[in-house]
């Protein structure tokens, strides 16, 4: 119980600390962590369901996608308030999650990792083909979530963004669902045997992950102005995978590390201009081929090793 | 000439043989008996490789077996006919065949081998261009013994000849088997306490992982205990 | 009136025959046995009954209910529990865990806080209490039967179907399972049906037993009756 | 308008069967999809582009050194960073895919941004049954689709290593029963996956040539075409090529152009609904 | 010794445009080479900054916040992508930092009168009713066909076109591709049944080569002429590997020629540019952000400091010899001509790996082959 409001207090005061730091940061690196906040969402939300439930999915940036179209549709084409707007994203990303879940979560595995590849090349052929709406590779401009365009303001909605994900998948892994996540996850014949519904849980921990997605694309979007193509692309894809993987699929912390471990990276190796996808490429695939488990699992293995001798 | 020594063996960090040791002469046919879960399976994966033992000592020919890979052990000239037969059921009877020729050993004489089994299990002669998977269980299994024959083995292990099969098939099998002489030396997996027994000379008994008896088949076959343990009477 | 009814199933795997026709009954509140030999298709028949395997002809009726095709988890719910014969524990979670997968999908309202507890209740029945905390990969062939067992209770169902438990025990042991599973029946009104090998613990417990044998049933009847029959006899032994 | 539809339906369905070819080996074989597949492709392409065009070696013998070369790539990649995943699909798939982003973005700095085109084999254009013209390098590379096609089959029928393969790809512990050592099968198949992905690139790159980017279209429909046809079927992955080129072809011509790639994944997902065993796979049990 | 005066540049040098990013990286080289070896602006080098836009609109946003806040650069330049321009126009605006967009041609970029953005490059309505729909005119094509590749300048500059074709009573038919499309032969099929004498091709980079190569396959070519509307692809060094010989006799509007050159500095920039690297220059946008460099260093030399609001100033008055002409920005608001210059366009033929300008007939070198 005492370790328990430890822990509390820890997280308060890390929490506060991390609200005041912009404070003592210029307009670019305010934007930075603001993206880096961006990439926790997406990062936790994927990790939902690839680290927790195995099933890797190749949409997730799609879904971003979703909910940032969905919300700057209705802002330009109806007028809609950007915040009920980010609403609507959520909805629209959870109700597309939904569906494609229900369409390939019965087959599972590899199956789901082609679907959602399949659904985020459409996403971008319908972007690209409804132009009227979409304004295709233009990019949609949106307006702001606040009359007067502040980072600082950004960094804030951002941070609760990313505190709203992250309780979202701590409370899910911890709470019953998040037993038979793992039961699923550990065997699925057995898991269906006690009365777990196998297809009901994926769907869900698929909606809810697209769901997450769909809100943090929808406030990307009103955060950058301007809604493109980019937002739902495989190369955004790929950085959510590769910040997740460094940082330790399947751990609670992982995401979070790699989210703003590489997002800061990212910023110091762009002076190397072209090389920078490589460079990034190449951590990614190291890491990924000789620490599985990511920073935190080397982190993990390391302080096992130091116990015994401490 | 072969000869197994204070064998563990786990399937993932579950033990599931105990110091098991056994010894078959050449040309002797040897059955395993041990009901559900006893472990016979899992010793045939470990003879052949599939699993690797923990402890002990599998010797060959003079060879140490533990450490090589089932194609290696193949390779020395072992062949399995695996429990539920495992034939290749998108090829055809002859391909099958074949592959079981795949080893050094025995793809030079392929056509005279597949000519003997044919001569043995003469249905696999007449269906030799079918897909394999739309054999009858007893064709499927005549096929797996078969295939393990192309091989040209010194040491035959058959797990579960019996599984499945109408008696009659048992026993045309069982047949065709004993036709085969004492040029091939054969270790028998058989829930099937007297067919095993009548189709061996010696016997092991196997329980929870560990051997617990062993003798001549003619004299098990009338042990009370053996079928008291087995019939429950 | 039967608590569990199988009628004409059958089922085949290719070119596998695995059930004919095959007609059952299961009595509320009696221990039935399963036997037959190897391939006999048992396990194919419960994998059936528990919604594990699509059926192929025929019908399966549980408590009045139809439940032939239903998926597993909806059978689980209605009150069947099962075993598997190759175990099939959670291996990265704990037994603990194991065990509250079962109570919370019967229970969605409980929190750790209630589960905990009661887990470790079905646990401490089959004397797993002291592994709670233990990755259930970590357990040997037994214990893992035995938190099979303890998960399948812990569905509170009001069928349990065993998939061969007893395989690796010893005698002693044996007798210990059987005054067990007799003991779920008699104070919690369980119905078992119950594929074992070992003759002697059906003979012991069962009030009835049937007979498969190459996807059909050869007999049933009474423990006494079914080994003194020939054609069982020469199943077994393949004269 | 139907008859150029279709032929060339037949043609990019060949197309789209070869480079499935490889992925589908690899999915029957060891159980991973190789996400950098179209990387591979590409890669030859620019390899038989740089040994015709910068060196000057005879065009066909630039191809078959590309190839050979993708070939051994493919073994490296087996052996460092496919091998020691396996049992876990998911975790090959992640690494694959990060590979062929790194292979992307190497292709840019080295080739840079340009299409790269070896040359033609063929000069000129036919006129097809008096009904439409049809480029010549484009037939020339049906007809060599084709026959790397039927090769593969043939080798798959005729050959040790063929049978190998097949029965690898049922049961590969019986496979190992049988005398064949899995482990260099896995490299080989990897190794040989990566070769027809290749030679798909090279008898392509004359007709559409190669840019960094192009390769993760390509790897898609891979993909499709193997679900189509029934993951880990080779024929029904033909099948699945040919039945994608000509949908896509006739939704262009009658459809809408703009919409062409999103036929490919409507069939891809009306056949998830409803045979999502593949259009020409048999259900497992 | 003195601390140099730092400008930005975005553009692309990575992704699919990656080419045009090479274009600038050469003109930027050799123009801040001419600048500083004229002394430099305010007495101090001249340095620009060079920012990766990925031609993604959200990346060159964020880019050119990044040039202004970590980088403290006095103006921006460049740009070749509408739609990341389109997001960079805002920010100048919101951050107050004037940006002369260089081959951006969409029109909304000036057309919406922002104080701080300018134009020193063609945007679509002036390539399209100065160039592209006068030269379909006075070369008397009876049929056109439009062909637009699904991206906002290809169906931007598709319906301008369209607008002018019905001015000029010129029948017409349009079809819409997929960008990233390789092959286009049911959309050759579909253009040859309508049996036009010009195709006017608005695809953008290898799509084009695939576009002309194919349509020479089909036969469609040499019966119909294509242009191609952007320019640049026509030029690439691989364009004659990518299309062979049905490459002879396409069209493709530039701002660049061999032989035509339209001021004394376009002389110098070929010469410089041959000296730098060693080949002739290909891609015009090269020249492009080299006068977009000029015009800076003169508006901050007249400025006299780099004060966003003097700047601005500077660059209205601007009156300055480039290698296109004298750049001189538009003043009337409301329209797109505000803040925009638009340099002169030529209509240019491949006849025998020749280039031959068509148009303007005061530029022409040849009469147009069929
Ligand atoms: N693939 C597996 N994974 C984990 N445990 C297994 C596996 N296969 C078998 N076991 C376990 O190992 C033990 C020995 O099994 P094995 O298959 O060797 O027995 P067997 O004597 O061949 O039985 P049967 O008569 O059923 O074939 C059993 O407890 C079984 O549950
Ligand atoms: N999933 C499956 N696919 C194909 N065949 C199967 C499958 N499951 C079982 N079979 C076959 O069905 C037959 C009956 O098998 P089943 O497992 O029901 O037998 P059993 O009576 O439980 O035997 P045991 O005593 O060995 O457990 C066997 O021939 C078996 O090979
Ligand atoms: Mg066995
Ligand atoms: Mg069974």
């Amino acid at each position: 119980m005492v370790k328990a409001i430890d822990n509390r207090w820890w997280l308060a005061a890390a929490v506060a600390g991390f609200a005041a730091l912009p404070w003592g940061l210029g307009i670019y690196h305010q934007h930075v962590l603001i993206v880096s906040l961006f990439y926790v969402m997406m990062t936790a939300s994927w990790n939902l369901l690839a680290g927790y439930t195995g099933q890797v999915s190749f949409g997730h940036a799609a879904f971003a996608g979703i909910g940032a179209y969905a919300s700057g549709i209705l802002a330009t084409k109806v007028g809609l308030n950007p915040w009920l707007g980010v609403g609507a994203g959520t909805l629209a990303a959870a109700v597309f999650g939904f569906l494609l879940g229900v369409l390939c979560l019965k087959m599972g595995g590899i199956y789901l990792s082609l679907t959602t590849l399949g659904f985020s090349e459409i996403l971008h052929i319908i972007i690209n083909n409804e132009y009227e709406i979409t304004r295709g590779t233009m990019g949609l401009q949106v307006p702001g979530l606040i009359a007067e365009y502040s980072k600082l303001a950004y960094f804030y909605i951002f941070l609760a963004g990313a505190i709203i994900t992250l309780a979202v998948v701590h409370r899910l892994i911890h709470a019953n669902i998040g037993l038979n996540f793992r039961a699923v996850q550990n065997d699925e014949r057995a898991a269906a045997a006690l009365g777990v519904d196998v297809v009901r849980v994926r769907v869900l921990a698929f909606t809810v992950s697209s769901a997450l997605a769909g809100m943090a694309g929808a406030l990307y979007g009103h955060y950058l102005l301007l809604i493109t193509p980019q937002i739902p692309s495989l190369d955004q894809q790929f950085l959510v995978l590769s910040m997740t993987v460094i940082g330790g699929l399947g751990s609670f912390a992982g995401p979070v590390i790699g989210a703003f471990g590489l997002e800061i990276l990212s910023e110091y190796i762009r002076a190397y201009g072209e090389y920078h996808v490589l460079a990034f490429g190449l951590v990614a695939l190291i890491v990924a081929r000789f620490a599985p488990r990511g920073l935190v699992g080397v982190w993990k293995q390391f302080m096992d090793r130091r116990r015994p001798a401490a | 000439m072969f000869k197994i020594e204070n064998l563990d063996v786990f399937r993932g960090e579950t033990q599931v043989l105990w110091g098991v040791g056994l010894e078959v002469a050449p040309g002797e046919r040897v059955a395993i008996l041990g009901s559900n879960g006893a472990g016979k399976s899992s010793l045939m994966a470990a003879i052949t490789g599939l699993l690797r033992p923990r402890r002990g000592n599998i010797i060959f020919n003079d060879r140490a077996l533990v450490g090589l890979k089932p194609y290696q052990i193949t390779q020395l000239g072992i062949a399995l006919v695996p429990e539920g037969r495992r034939v290749y059921k998108g090829m055809s009877v002859r391909e099958n065949l074949e592959m079981g020729a795949f080893v050094r050993r025995g793809r030079p004489r392929l056509k005279e081998s597949i000519e003997r089994v044919f001569g043995l299990f003469p249905i696999l002669g007449q269906r030799s261009a079918q897909g394999a998977g739309t054999l009858s269980g007893g064709e499927q299994q005549m096929l797996a013994i078969g295939r393990a024959l192309m091989s040209l083995p010194d040491l035959l292990l058959i797990d579960e000849l019996s599984l499945g099969l109408a008696p009659r098939v048992t026993k045309e099998i069982y047949a065709a088997l004993a036709s085969l002489g004492s040029e091939i030396t054969v270790i028998l997996v058989e829930q099937n306490v007297e067919l095993a027994l009548r189709h061996s000379e010696r016997a092991y008994i196997v329980e929870s992982g560990r051997v617990t008896g062993h003798g001549v088949s003619t004299e098990l076959i009338d042990d009370p205990d053996i079928r008291r343990a087995y019939l429950g009477m | 009136m039967a608590l569990l009814e199988g009628r004409r199933l059958s089922k085949r795997f290719g070119g596998v025959q695995a059930l004919t026709e095959v007609d059952f009954a299961v009595e509320a509140g009696a221990i039935v046995g399963l036997i037959g030999p190897n391939g006999a298709g048992k396990t194919t028949l419960f994998n059936i009954v528990a919604g594990a395997l699509p059926p192929g002809e025929g019908q399966v009726v549980f408590d009045g209910w139809p439940i032939t095709g239903k998926p597993a988890f909806r059978i689980c719910r209605r009150g069947i529990a099962r075993t598997f014969q190759v175990t099939r524990p959670f291996g990265e979670m704990t037994c603990l865990e194991n065990v509250a997968v079962a109570i919370v999908n019967r229970r969605p309202d409980l929190g750790r806080a209630a589960w905990g507890p009661m887990a470790m209740e079905y646990l401490e029945a089959v004397g797993l209490g002291a592994l709670a905390e233990t990755a259930a990969k970590h357990l040997n062939v037994i214990q893992k039967k035995r938190l099979e067992i303890a998960r399948a209770l812990a569905t509170e169902p009001k069928l349990l179907m065993l998939d061969e438990v007893l395989g690796g025990l010893n005698t002693q042991e044996i007798q210990e399972a059987v005054g067990f599973i007799r003991d779920l029946r008699d104070t919690r009104g369980l119905t078992v049906f119950w594929i074992e090998h070992v003759m002697g613990a059906i003979m012991q417990a069962a009030e009835k037993v049937i007979v498969l044998d190459q996807g059909r049933v050869l007999m049933v009847g009474t423990p006494k009756a079914v080994v003194a029959d020939e054609r069982v006899i020469s199943a077994y032994l393949g004269t | 308008m139907l008859a150029l539809s279709l032929t060339n339906g037949l043609v990019i369905g060949i197309v789209y069967a070869l480079t499935a070819l490889g992925v589908s080996l690899v999915v029957g074989i060891m159980n991973v999809v190789n996400f950098a597949h179209g990387e591979f492709y590409i890669l030859a392409g620019y390899f038989s582009y740089l040994f015709a065009h910068t060196l000057g070696i005879h065009p066909l013998a630039a191809m078959v050194i590309a190839v050979g070369l993708v070939f051994l790539l493919g073994l490296v990649v087996e052996y460092t960073l496919i091998r020691p995943t396996y049992g876990d699909d998911m975790y090959s798939l992640i690494l694959t895919f990060i590979l062929s982003i790194v292979f992307q973005s190497l292709f840019l700095l080295v080739f840079g941004p340009y299409p790269n085109k070896p040359p033609s084999w063929i000069k000129g254009a036919t006129e097809v049954f008096g009904l439409f013209h049809y480029g010549n390098q484009r037939l020339a590379a049906l007809a060599a689709g084709v026959v790397v096609i039927a090769l593969f089959f043939a080798m798959l029928k005729l050959t040790w290593f063929g049978r190998m393969i097949r029965a690898a790809a049922q049961d590969r512990e019986m496979a190992e029963l049988n005398g064949i050592n899995t482990t260099r099968l896995n490299l080989l198949s990897f190794g040989l996956g990566c070769a027809l992905a290749a030679a798909a690139g090279v008898i392509l790159a004359p007709v559409f040539p190669v840019t960094p980017t192009a390769g993760t279209p390509v790897a898609l429909t891979a993909f499709v075409c193997v679900v189509l046809g029934g993951m880990g079927s080779m024929s029904g992955c033909v099948l699945g090529g040919l039945v994608l080129g000509v949908v896509e072809n006739l939704g262009a011509a009658y459809v809408s152009t703009g919409y062409k790639h999103v036929f490919m994944f409507l069939i891809l997902i009306l056949v998830l609904l409803f045979r999502p065993a593949g259009l020409f796979g048999r259900r497992e049990v | 010794g003195a601390d140099p005066v730092k400008i930005g540049v975005v553009g692309p040098r990575t992704g699919d445009a990656a080419a045009t990013g090479k274009a600038f990286e050469e003109g930027i080289q050799l123009a801040t080479a001419w600048v500083n070896a004229k002394g430099g602006v305010l007495g101090r080098p001249l340095e620009v900054v060079f920012e990766d836009t990925a031609g993604a609109p959200d990346k060159a946003a964020s880019g050119f916040e990044r040039l202004v806040t970590r980088d403290k650069v006095a103006m921006v330049l460049g740009e070749s992508h509408s739609s990341s321009a389109l997001a960079e126009i805002e920010v100048a605006n919101r951050l107050k930092i004037p940006f002369v967009v260089v081959e951006a041609w969409a029109d909304p970029i000036t057309a919406k009168n922002y104080r701080y953005v300018f134009r020193a490059g063609p945007s679509n309505s002036g390539v399209v009713n100065e160039t592209i729909a006068k030269w379909v005119q006075a070369s008397g094509f009876k049929k056109a066909y439009i062909v637009a590749e699904n991206s906002d300048w290809g169906l931007g500059i598709a319906q301008l076109t369209e607008a002018a074709l019905k001015k000029a009573a010129i029948p017409y038919e349009q079809l819409v591709t997929e960008r990233k499309s390789q092959d286009h032969y049911t959309e050759l099929t579909k253009i040859k049944q309508f049996g036009p004498d010009v195709v006017l091709a608005y695809v953008y980079g290898t799509g084009l080569h695939y576009f002309v190569a194919q349509a020479g396959e089909v036969g469609l070519t040499p019966k119909a002429v294509i242009l191609d509307g952007a320019g640049p692809p026509s030029l690439w060094p691989d364009y004659w590997t990518n299309v062979g010989d049905y490459g002879n006799l396409e069209c493709f509007v530039s701002s660049m020629h061999e032989k035509v050159e339209l001021t004394p500095l376009a002389k110098e920039f070929r010469e410089n540019y041959v000296k730098a690297f060693g080949k002739a220059p290909t891609d015009y946008k090269s020249r492009s952000i080299y006068d977009a460099v000029l015009i800076a260093a003169d508006a901050i030399n007249r400025a006299g400091s780099l004060g966003a609001e003097n700047l601005v100033t500077a660059l209205e008055k601007t009156d300055l010899l480039t290698t296109r002409g004298k750049a001189k920005f538009g003043m009337e608001k409301g329209g797109p001509e505000y803040h925009q210059w638009m340099p002169p366009m030529l209509v240019i033929q491949w006849q025998d790996k020749a280039q031959t300008v068509l148009y303007p007939p005061e530029a022409a070198t040849g009469q147009l082959k069929r």
